[in-house]
């Protein structure tokens, strides 16, 4: 019966979103063995494994290229600052941005950080309101709450419905009391609930509050345009959308982004500097002080070029498959408990769950046994933890080299670790 | 680092921790947590006379590996002097636990009892030896 | 006659410092052409080529145990975790620290504007000297001009002597007089200045002021102990010293590391987070928001192995016996104006100069037109070139694979740039 | 980009900039600098009745492309119609330096006169049509 479940699924899988082989073979890693056995690797939502393309991109670079950018007039340096700059108008081009819009930082954590900064340092004031939601990851979290003791302004929250979405009225209540910003997540870590950011977006503008758009989730899933989002600013990394490590974008509004002082200080982000002071360089330069990742955005186009060419509406898709195929097969797994949205339309691929009494931390260990990597833990989200009323979760998610027998695994893993802890 | 390592023991302990619970009467608590995973400890400990350790309790949540080598660890060190916490070492939690291959992961999962009741022991130590009134 | 110099020279090179041709097999681009001519890559102080050992390492990361550190419990995790502490290791190592002494940064830049955040957000007060010096790169005179703008401190910037050494009688007066702050760089990325870091930071300490040691262009070059130059504060970056791009080091001396408050907010650098406020990580971590560039840190290590392996020593060897050659051909060049100190002994590997009117940039133009990469500008050191009463200079800058014949290739460069424009 | 690209006519008016100087008299003004290189360019314009370009020179210092094409730029547009510079494009400055081969990085540096005289004349032009005593 569940090979007949299976085989269902995997046939739509097969023929209609992507050729799943040729894909994996792009992905030298799935060849690799974990305690003897296949590698399941579940744990997307961290970081994600790396397309053949991508490495290459990296080699090719420090073996053909190599040099700093903006800086050098010579050949290598010239080729180098191209090839950076392409990948800045392949980052602009992805989410529907103009290059202008984009600055490269390390992930989203410092795409956020930078706001909070040369954003926030000068505009968040005593008493504002800083409103967030219940689902952000702490990177959404934490530069608000120093900002908020530095300047005396408070935070507020938004709350989830029992299904772990965000409680739309509420948030727009909230807004309609003119909080000086809004931040919040476009997809969960936790719960995979996609919010409805243009709304938010659109009432916040309405509202004169700022947006951020927390996107570390959403861009490596789904197509995300900056336009329809409607948003001030939108941050995410290069590692959990097949990119290197050490790269991520903030996309900020032009006029914005023009007005907003530097936030740190050096090479490349000055025009001039004297003793007595300096000028800054233009957008988005102002804002990348010091030599830049260039391996990284190098890398990272790469990655952009790879989607892209599966096209982004198909790795969505695919995400959505995988999703109900793996909401199907846990719901079967007695004492298993399911967190987020039920539809899953309003998902995208991440799967949080409980086994029984079983730790996360303790599911993770006897999974990795089976070859099976999911993570376990708090997510970097303690507080949506608290409200869920544990102290973690175990977390499958996906990408586009997941496949149905990747959830078999995960299912006969599960089974395992309820005989291991006799349940 | 897989499913032998839950040996029936840890998961019995897990299941049915002993001295789990908070002490009113103490002279002694520490409390840590794993900040890769969040496992959170708490001891609190009551000196007997001739400084030994007379009534122990922890609380604390995480995983099988953390509450059971808590546990395990209260009820080895009752009645010992505090001066043996000083030499209370790894090898010997592991000992308890069953000398299971823990990767280095999962290790601080199994030693973050040892180092609150370390922490506990060595605060309430040092606080005696500044403390005037105990007149050494 | 210039081949017996030269290879008086290049016996004592080969025999004596470094087994330059095995050396310069290990870097994969020196195999490349530049139109049509042997690569003479003499643009080291703006980046370093790295050799097949790192490139290695990336791909190994990528290909074999690519995963988010210190987050998942699984193999894939924890083998990624392990590596980046060991990285982290390593670079103590290689300064002499602590590992807990030792912050994942982005490069130099982001190293010492994190001090300006963490440290000097709350310690710069109105009316606090930040003492500087005017050779200092950018990224060590921009976050300062921002720190004081912000609190109303003043910057004092010590002098020079004709040969482009500061004036030590003045730094020390300058010392006397209390500032909160002194910024200095060991080496000048431009003249090639090594500064007495260690009796600066020592004076610093007496008269109670905080030390910050700009070590871009020391640590790749010579050896360098925290423990001997006695600075709060040390910064420097990978991809100058062999290593990734994406990756630098803060080093911080422990006690000051666990006052001071976080920098960026986000995963990784907290212990626990709730609604109304959070705990900070130990440190290093409290300082390390976010992922960081995993791959970047395991490709430091690569680097820093494979200098280790040669021995710092003999680098700073190799780079005096460059230079002393360079400087030895270059006055032979007639019109060109060499800067920095007279005596190899007090440079590292920098040599800068003009050539009569030719500009910088024309300079450039026409030794790549042969293959020969160097820098021309204000090397991001304006304040500097004010000083030297120039726009900007070229700038050849050496490091392990440099050899004899790339000097010989320089010199006749320049003596083709001065036939081009009839000199 | 290599050697070719340093015509004698391009040294020459490095060396010997024609209208090179500031007026003390103008009525347009406007600068501009290259922020990988540094490379000045300074242009200041007398307009002729008739909205032409009078008088105009340049100051700036960096690199012989820069220096030759903008100091080109003066002569070539001395006697031409304000509108005349909307126009100008970059094909027009390569034109005049002898259509070398640039190549990205040092196209820059030609451009800069361009973009300055560009800004310039915009900016005046603008601020024409925003002053209501001009009448339009
Ligand atoms: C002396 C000095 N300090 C700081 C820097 C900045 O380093 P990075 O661009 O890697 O942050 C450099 C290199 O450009 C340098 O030479
Ligand atoms: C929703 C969300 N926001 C932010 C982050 C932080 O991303 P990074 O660690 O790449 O800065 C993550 C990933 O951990 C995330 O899932």
């Amino acid at each position: 019966m569940e090979t007949a479940f299976s085989s269902r699924f995997s046939v739509l899988l097969k023929s209609q979103v992507l050729e799943l082989e040729r894909i994996r073979e792009d992905f030298p890693i799935l060849k690799r063995k974990v305690k003897g056995k296949r590698l399941v690797y579940l744990d997307n939502a961290a970081t994600t494994q790396k397309p053949r393309r991508v490495i290459d991109a990296l080699v090719d670079y420090y073996e053909r290229y190599n040099a700093n950018a903006h800086r050098s007039l010579h050949t290598l340096g010239i080729e180098a600052t191209e090839e950076f700059e392409k990948s800045r108008r392949g980052a602009a081009e992805f989410i529907h941005a103009s290059p202008r819009e984009i600055v490269f930082t390390r992930g989203t954590t410092e795409s956020i950080n930078l706001v909070r900064f040369a954003w926030g340092e000068d505009q968040i004031k005593k008493g504002d309101t800083i409103l967030l939601t219940l689902m952000e990851h702490h990177s959404n979290i934490v530069p608000w709450q120093l900002a908020a003791k530095r300047s005396g302004a408070v935070l507020k929250f938004v709350e989830l419905d029992s299904q772990g979405r965000l409680k739309m009225d509420e948030m727009e209540e909230a807004i309609e009391r003119s909080p000086r910003l809004v931040g919040v997540t476009q997809c969960s870590n936790v719960l995979g609930t996609i919010n409805d950011v243009a709304r938010i977006c659109r009432r916040a503008k309405k509202a004169g509050a700022l947006s951020v758009v927390d996107a570390a989730q959403s861009v490596p899933h789904m197509p995300v345009s900056v336009g329809e989002v409607g948003c001030d600013f939108l941050a995410f990394s290069g590692h959990k959308m097949l990119g290197p490590t050490g790269i991520g974008v903030l996309y900020g509004r032009r006029e914005l982004l023009e007005e907003m002082a530097p936030f740190q200080g050096g090479g490349e982000m000055i025009r001039e500097v004297h003793l007595d002071g300096a000028k800054w360089n233009d957008v988005p330069y102002k804002f990348e002080a010091g030599t830049a990742d260039i391996a990284g955005a190098i890398g990272l186009l790469a990655a952009i070029e790879y989607l892209s060419e599966i096209g982004m509406e198909k790795v969505r898709r695919h995400d959505l498959e995988l999703q109900r195929y793996a909401i199907e097969a846990l719901k079967g797994v007695r004492g298993l408990q399911l967190y987020g949205p039920e539809r899953a339309e309003e998902r995208s691929g991440v799967v949080s769950f409980n086994l029984a009494d079983v730790h996360p931390h303790d599911l993770a260990t006897i999974l990795d046994g089976e070859g099976i990597e999911i993570r376990s833990g708090h997510h970097c989200a303690q507080p949506l933890m608290e409200w869920l009323g544990v102290s973690a979760t175990s977390r499958a998610s996906f990408h586009v080299y997941n496949s149905y027998d990747d959830i078999d695994a995960l299912k006969a893993g599960l089974e395992k670790a309820k005989e291991v802890f006799g349940l | 680092m897989s499913a032998e390592i839950y040996k029936e023991i840890i998961l019995d302990y897990y299941r049915h921790p002993r001295n789990y619970g908070k002490l009113e009467n103490y002279d002694i608590s520490a409390r840590d947590s794993n900040p890769l995973c969040g496992d959170e400890i708490e001891m609190r400990i009551k000196v007997s006379d001739g400084g030994k350790i007379g009534e122990i309790k922890f609380q604390g949540k995480g995983c099988a590996i953390s509450q059971a080598s808590a546990s395990m660890l209260t009820e080895f060190a009752k009645e010992k002097p505090l001066d043996w916490v000083k030499d209370l070492s790894k090898e010997d939690v592991l000992k308890l636990l069953g000398n299971p291959d823990l990767g280095p992961a999962r290790i601080k999962c199994a030693l973050l009892g040892l180092k609150v009741i370390k922490t506990g022991v060595y605060q309430y130590l040092g606080a005696k030896l500044e403390d005037p009134s105990a007149g050494e």
